[in-house]
């Protein structure tokens, strides 16, 4: 361990584990949620004789349905590990 | 959760290392006694649940099933339909308030003893036992450079997890498609892609949650953990040592008297570490990682047994207990939590008993107000939405109340309604203007089930006019 | 500033706007990308008539999926950060 | 950016302060100048456009629309549909494209002479000494107690600054739905309500970030110019201070020979820092804030005018020619973006030159193989999706051809397909089974505008049959 550790590099000292967690699950996790929500909604059926799919299956809707929300809020939560970022010191040397 | 005087504080930079130390393994020591058993007899209702009531079947169909293909809900009799959705929402409100409301009362007791990753967790523990053998044993083995005999008890250990995980995986899409069809379409080598897909998710999850991760899920994935001590009072049920009984704590024979040593009751004897399947020392005061699960009551209560001491050093106890003060189970967040429990389970009774498997809903067509037929007659077009909610077709018959001589023209006399289905019915309603009291009126429409009778409902719907003349 | 900040408390010091940026922004993005892909495939007014809204006009069915993909993403970046902090100490005195 | 030596290494503690620090707001002194004047001319051009071009008309309808209620958008003669999704996914990788290439050549530029958030920043700023008066007068206002003055200065600019983001929130949603109906619907009171919404909701953010925000934009949400440091070489364009010609810096009289002091050029009057919008000191280095408008550059070149000294103690540079070496503006990467810029674009250009406004899809009917008729005639049906993207309504006339004697039987010999809509026709093709060479053969379906002649495709399909008797 470094002996007077900047901000910056506490945050990189998470446990690797953790900072996989803390983008892969609370988006897995309002995945669920959203895909709870939109299938409540609409019929995956319906959905993909709209997108041209006739022949979709349901389980292939809530499917690709849940992995288009997690992909978006695991991005977005990655995002906002980058955005949480000190900036940089204000002169770099 | 107030402060327990510390006796060594730790320095900061102590905090940090433990922080960012790396995971080291976690081989609890197996565990036997009466916490233990109810852990056991929980695993295996749960488990039993889990695996076993997928395969049960009421009145024709799976009792309990989730039907996602179908988009309908078994629960034994019976079937929710997307427009039910409010039913599955209130249901999931109460599970999380009943959590609440264990925690107060209880702690950890869920994680401990009926949290599916707990489960799991002992499950694949047990398994790793009767493969690799005692804690000692695991120890030992892992220690070892890979060998022929290493490889094979891993091989094995390995292959029976990735077995026990592929058939949760089943089970678990068992539980959301008709889980008999599943298994034809499994023998039979013919399951969809989906579904296939899925059951390897769900797999990969056991076994990466189970095999690998098990007190990580705990401390970095489970947000109960994380905001439970807020739940947390004085009156709350937890694991702790009673340190001023155990303490100073030190190794003695059997036969010496802790007192003239000057030693309290705690042998140091590290069972208690040992049997942590979280691998926290409990004699550290009440840990953020602790679960409840009482394995270091039992260890140390066995260990009190043998040196002749009685039980109870580390015991389910409260704060304000180990005070020496009275707990009190009543207490404000607990009938809050109870009434609002109370209250939203009356709610879903209720709701669900007065429940109508049948839904009218009455469109007005919105280019017209209204028509005047050759005979004088006002007439006022309408498309009715009937939805179906029944297992079974349904015909109904339709007819109309509220205003004299209203005349009601349909295509046919009878509506037919197939099993969750939503039918759009177009009708008109002719009136006699002279029976019309005012410009805009309402009328009354009335479902009824020739099929099924008492299945019934009633809807209220507008008829538009000229003004009348005076 | 305290002297010798843990790793717990200096991620509290980030400033407050870059604290709210950072759950608001990179989800606000994620969500008009979202809007973009899910409204190039479906036609806002066909999921209207689907969801039993079939007076729906094409804005306000982008508008309610974009606020819908933005509350989702923004939920999922709160936890986040939420999941980020470092877990207590060991023992909690 | 590698290492410019620099005087007095910061502390941590310092560091630390500088990253907590509350926001201090920053007043812009204006500046006149070469780079003031090429920067006001991109404001007044790149607002010009936002603000003029939804108001140009073009054939009928508005130039350039992305007509989100009509799902279509209009770029000049150009009509894209959802189906040509792929067309805007390009130009925005191409743009995306652009922008790293710029930043390789030129650092910055984009920042502080094109990029939205510097345009309506000085336009504010414009506005903002427009009533409050200069950088002094500001400041002076500012630390004043609450008056009525104060109150009706800040008043009138936050009023301004209010009606100027309405403005451009309305003319914001008129990129996206037809801006003179927004306009009469505007002046008539008739706004919808989501257009409303967009309007208020893209105004408030115009006025927060221009009005409130300003550099904390750059800082907190560019996610730009958190990764443009990676794009930066040592041949990158960007804004430096001299430091060898002027240091040591500090104050002297116009007519005392800096030698004799022991002075460098720069006279220390920190006017480079009352320009900097960002409020930085660019002579501590190349700084992550430095948007590279070159208002340092500006007012230093005036300086050094009065002084009596040469111009460019700031200036554009690049790292290598600070050292006094030569710079490349050909490098490996520049020839590599540049590349994969001029491919793209190619590609773009390809596609929307040889894009065919017109869509056919051959669906097969998935219940039958195929049918015999009475006549012994081999029958296949069919689905045909056609597309049409063009502006204007289309007749089409099918043909077949691919088998001998092939027969198409259709409902109606044309086709007749409004603007932008896709209508199902079932068609069915009957051959006679001695014209199957085999059981599964290709046609070619034609499809051919009797509206626009040369307005044509061609879309190949299957035709199945019975095995060939031999």
């Amino acid at each position: 361990m470094q002996k007077n550790p900047t901000i910056y590099k506490d945050q990189q000292e998470l446990p690797t584990i953790q900072r996989v967690i803390s983008v892969l699950w609370p988006s897995f996790l309002v995945a669920s949620i959203s895909t709870f929500l939109f299938f409540a909604v609409f019929d995956p059926i319906d959905l993909g004789r709209l997108a041209g799919y006739p022949e979709l299956t349901r389980i292939g809707g809530y499917t690709i349905g849940f992995f288009f929300f997690w992909v978006m809020t695991a991005f977005s939560c990655g995002l906002t590990c980058y955005f949480r970022k000190p900036v940089h010191p204000p002169t770099i040397k | 959760m107030s402060a327990t005087a510390g006796k060594t504080p730790t320095p900061d930079q102590q905090v940090e290392a433990e922080l960012y130390k790396k995971r080291q393994k976690i081989y609890p020591r197996e565990v036997h006694g009466i916490f233990a058993k109810m852990r056991n007899l929980a695993m295996v209702a749960l488990l039993g649940i889990f695996y076993g009531l997928p395969w049960l079947n009421w009145d024709g169909h799976q009792a309990i099933l989730f039907d996602l293909p179908a988009r309908k809900f078994h629960i034994f009799g019976l079937t929710l339909w997307p427009q039910d959705f409010i039913y599955l929402s209130l249901l999931l409100i109460i599970a999380a308030l009943s959590l609440f409301l264990f925690t107060a009362l209880a702690g950890r007791l869920w994680c401990g003893y009926a949290c599916p990753q707990t489960v799991w967790t002992e499950i694949f523990l047990w398994i790793e036992r009767k493969v690799e053998g005692s804690r000692q044993q695991q120890m030992k083995l892992d220690k070892q450079p890979m060998s022929a005999r290493k490889f094979r008890i891993k091989a094995t250990k390995h292959l029976i997890w990735l077995l026990f995980s592929l058939w949760t995986g089943f089970t678990f899409v068992g539980w959301f498609t008709p889980i008999h069809e599943l298994w034809h379409e499994l023998i039979t080598f013919s399951l969809g892609p989906w579904e296939t897909f899925w059951i390897l998710f769900y797999g990969f999850a056991t076994y990466g949650n189970a095999g690998w991760m098990r007190e990580q899920v705990c401390i970095y994935m489970c947000p109960y953990a994380r905001f439970q001590s807020a739940m947390f009072d004085h009156d709350t049920l937890l694991v702790a040592y009673d340190e001023k009984r155990g303490e100073p704590r030190g190794p003695r024979k059997k036969s010496a008297d802790p007192r003239e040593l000057g030693l309290g009751d705690c042998i140091d004897c590290t069972m208690c570490v040992q049997v942590c399947p979280t691998g926290i020392d409990i004699r550290d005061g009440l840990q953020y990682q602790c679960i409840g699960c009482a394995a270091c009551i039992d260890i140390c209560d066995e260990v009190m047994d043998k040196m002749g001491y009685p039980k109870g050093l580390v015991r389910y106890t409260t704060e304000r207990a180990l005070k020496g003060e009275h707990t009190h189970v009543v207490r404000p967040r607990i009938i809050v939590y109870s009434a609002i429990l109370l209250f939203l389970f009356s709610a879903l009774v209720y709701a669900v008993a007065t429940r109508v498997p049948l839904e009218l809903d009455i469109l007005r067509d919105r280019n017209t107000l209204y028509n005047e037929t050759d005979e004088g007659l006002i007439e006022n077009v309408y498309t009715l939405k009937v939805v179906n909610m029944t297992d079974k077709p349904q015909t109904f018959k339709l007819s109309i109340s509220g205003l004299k001589d209203a005349e009601l023209i349909a295509q046919s006399d009878e509506i037919k309604a197939p099993s969750g289905e939503v039918v759009s019915v177009p009708i008109r309603i002719r009136i006699d203007p002279e029976n019309l009291p005012s410009s805009g009126n309402d009328i009354e429409l009335h479902l009824e089930s020739l099929t099924q009778p008492g299945l019934e409902t009633t809807e209220t719907g507008r008829f538009l006019g000229p003004m009348p003349e005076l």
